[in-house]
């Protein structure tokens, strides 16, 4: 991206002592971060996910426990970090929460709208009109499952695999849709996450195509929200980025937020995974 | 029903560390629906913490304690199995007991 | 803490209340489940401090707030408390721009450390007390904690 | 919503073309063009047009990480068209107004209530005020912006025309089209032209 060269210069002038407060700042906000560390209520979730992978629901009564996740039916450990990926009964690319979708439909006998029903915790709709992502407590089943299941990858390497044509494909597809500026704002994904070390706000903003800053974001979702209470999935994630993008909204396991996915999973590929994180 | 809480409590030298984990809303009371309409207060007020019959720690909470709440405290004179007892009650009277065996030692 | 004890501070404030709560607290078990509505309902530091049995209180430095100089996000500010007061009976958290002051209020028992460490929410950015109960005295630290918009919203 | 809408989707590749092992870049795209159809869906004021892409939209996405020369040249010649001044003598509104604009990042989104005025979202980038600590840094810091440059006719209508359409001067600029796209009116641009460039301005303070 070009630099504003009229622009630029302001930077060089500004004067001393208002660096050395930003910098405090800076700091102050890594030591916030540092300290919500000591608890994490994404645990909460965890626990909710693990008994809701167990237990018997739906038309067939039945749990998820031999839901196939791409490692043999009911292998959970590990399998989050080789997602997406494809699968040869649904002749898709899937991610965590595209393949929990085909489990609830061919194991439990629900209708895939039933299971896509309320995929984000306390936001099936926009609830507080001031702070429309933090419902009022809607438990979302499809997020506590995640939430386990990502848990149960802790600490693995990110490894997407990459051997089959249509999983390069949805990685190629989603390199596109990374640089597809659209929309009112003329947003892409790569407005915000093209360059390495900037910030909206006080957030900062990970460099997607930099090993090293797509491993901490890929790393660290799903995640614990502290701001709106909730824990978050990385479908949500892709959700949100594109409503702030004035994009229409993403539908849910679609193919577009799948291929975003697998685009971000493999430029984190190697690293090493840390989720569910507590975030901002 | 509401969820269990996550407790840990350790023995560290001679104290207890106890941090648990509290699912709930915590809503203040304040906050509007999409619709405009108040969103009724629903919190925690009351956190009993008990161990072999004697309460090690009581609280009363407001609406500003944070949404999924967390609590960190050390107690003395807890050995390795024995429990620790918590009890939250809402404003809704809603309750919740959990229990956890103190842990380790060293 | 049981509003019995705080009804009898409220009323005397003075050295012979005071002495009468000790009685009171040790049989405190019952009254566990009481809330003081007055005190959580109070919009100022003093209302709180008032409504919590205290006259006035002096600053301490024996009452350490741990907690970020800058809140990235209101909604959860952890604090700890710490009392090296002797005889610490009780740890409240007051914030003092939130639209109601008090935020927690702890009883620590003979036995347990006077320290506390929890998170709360901060409407914006503000003052923050910590006020102890120490043998029947009141002391506090006070720390301001900025609090920063968030995200692309606002 | 763009006069110039293509659906056709044209986007680059950075693949080698013929690498067996790999999807062409035409299956890619058409892939690509086939899930723009199927994955969004219309909700509240954010239609389905939107991924629609005028020319600009169109060459920026195609030509991410190394725009030539020539393609910039085009965009930014384009862009300078559409800029559409108000009347001499208005281009400076008030900063007060200005710096409450800078704040909001709301406006466009489909939970945002569409007869409520955007905001620009100006923080979110940029550094503006000194009181406010919660800034990016995806745009250039703009404090001081018109202590250095006063606040003459030229300098206002620089400032105006670069929110009204940054591509005019920057092509593929990250950032937004404000005037050009309706996002933000008139009067509101030029709230902002005086928050950069007031005197009295915390801008410049």
């Amino acid at each position: 991206m070009r630099i504003d060269r009229v622009l630029a210069g302001v930077l060089a002038v500004m004067p001393p002592c208002f660096a050395l407060a930003q910098q405090d700042t800076q700091k102050e906000i890594e030591r916030y971060r540092q300290m919500l560390q000591e608890s994490n209520p994404a645990e909460l979730f965890e626990a909710r996910g693990e008994e809701l992978w167990k237990t018997r629901r739906g038309p067939k009564n039945a749990s998820l426990e031999r839901c196939d996740l791409g490692l043999g039916p009911g292998v959970v450990k590990g399998a989050y970090v080789q997602l997406p990926r494809y699968f040869a009964d649904t002749e898709r690319v899937q991610d965590a929460e595209s393949r929990l979708v085909t489990c609830m439909v061919g194991l439990q006998g629900f209708t895939p709208e039933e299971a896509k029903r309320n995929p984000f915790s306390g936001t099936g709709v926009p609830m507080i009109a001031s702070d429309p992502f933090s419902g009022v407590g809607r438990r979302s089943v499809m997020t506590d499952l995640v939430a386990w299941i990502a848990s149960q990858s802790r600490g693995m390497k990110i490894a997407p695999p990459m051997s089959h044509p249509k999983e390069r494909l949805a990685y190629q597809a989603g390199e596109r849709l990374f640089y597809y500026r659209a929309g009112p704002y003329d947003f892409g994904c790569v407005t915000c996450h093209g360059e390495e070390g900037k910030r909206i706000r006080l957030q900062n903003l990970p460099k997607m195509t930099n090993a090293k800053d797509a491993q901490r974001a890929f790393g660290t979702w799903p995640g614990y929200r502290v701001s709106e209470g909730e824990l978050r999935s990385m479908q949500w994630r892709m959700w949100e980025c594109i409503r702030q993008m004035r994009f229409p909204e993403l539908e849910f396991t679609s193919d577009a937020s799948i291929a975003l996915i697998t685009y971000l999973a493999k430029k984190a590929e190697g690293g090493t995974f840390d989720a569910p994180a507590i975030k901002r | 029903m509401a969820d269990p809480m996550r407790i840990r409590a350790n023995l560290t030298g001679d104290k207890v560390e106890v941090k648990v984990l509290m699912a709930h809303e915590m809503e203040t009371g304040l906050r509007k629906d999409a619709g405009g309409n108040a969103i009724p207060a629903h919190f925690i007020r009351n956190v009993t913490v008990t161990h072999g019959g004697k309460t090690v720690l009581s609280a009363q909470w407001g609406t500003s304690v944070s949404r999924n709440p967390f609590l960190h405290f050390r107690f003395k004179g807890g050995r390795p199995g024995e429990k620790v007892t918590i009890t939250w009650m809402d404003n809704k009277g809603d309750k919740r007991t959990d229990e956890a065996v103190i842990a380790g030692g060293g | 803490m049981d509003a019995k004890r705080r009804e009898v501070l409220k009323t005397g404030g003075g050295v012979l209340a005071l002495a009468a709560t000790a009685g009171i607290f040790k049989s405190g078990e019952a009254l566990a489940q009481e809330w003081n509505k007055a005190a959580f309902d109070t919009k100022s530091v003093a209302e709180t401090l008032k409504a919590l049995g205290g006259g006035a209180s002096s600053p301490s430095d024996a009452v350490e707030i741990t907690a970020p100089d800058i809140a990235e996000n209101g909604a959860v500010v952890p604090i700890a408390v710490e009392s090296k007061l002797p005889k610490t009976q009780v740890i409240a958290i007051l914030i003092e721009k939130n639209p109601t002051t008090l935020s927690a209020d702890f009883d620590i028992p003979a036995g347990t450390d006077p320290f506390i460490s929890t998170r709360v929410k901060m409407a914006e950015t503000s003052n923050v007390y910590a006020l102890v109960i120490a043998d029947g005295k009141y002391f506090h630290a006070m720390k301001e904690i900025k609090v920063t918009i968030g995200g692309c919203g606002g | 919503m763009k006069p110039r809408m293509i659906l056709a989707l044209a986007l680059s590749s950075i693949w080698i073309a013929g690498c067996a092992t790999r999807p062409s870049d035409s299956e890619a795209e058409r892939a690509v063009a086939e899930m723009i159809k199927v994955s969004f869906r219309t909700r509240g004021q954010a239609t389905i047009d939107r991924l629609g892409q005028d020319d600009a939209q169109a060459l920026c996405s195609k030509h991410a990480g190394e725009l030539p020369k020539g393609v910039s040249d085009g965009i930014e010649k384009a862009q300078q068209a559409t800029i559409r001044y108000p009347n001499p003598g208005k281009l400076m509104g008030d900063w007060r107004q200005g710096e409450r604009i800078a704040q909001s990042g709301v406006g466009k989104q489909f939970t945002d209530d569409p007869a409520r005025p955007a905001g620009g979202s100006c923080y979110n980038c940029h550094q503006l005020s000194k009181n406010e600590l919660s800034f990016g840094t995806i745009g250039p810091s703009l404090y001081q912006f018109g202590r250095q440059r006063g606040a003459s006719e030229a300098i206002q209508k620089y400032v105006y025309a670069k929110i009204y359409n940054p591509e005019a001067s920057v092509a593929c600029s990250n950032m937004p089209r404000f005037g050009h796209n309706g996002v933000l009116t008139e009067d509101q641009i030029t709230h902002l032209v005086a928050l950069l460039l007031d005197p009295d301005s915390p801008v410049n303070k």
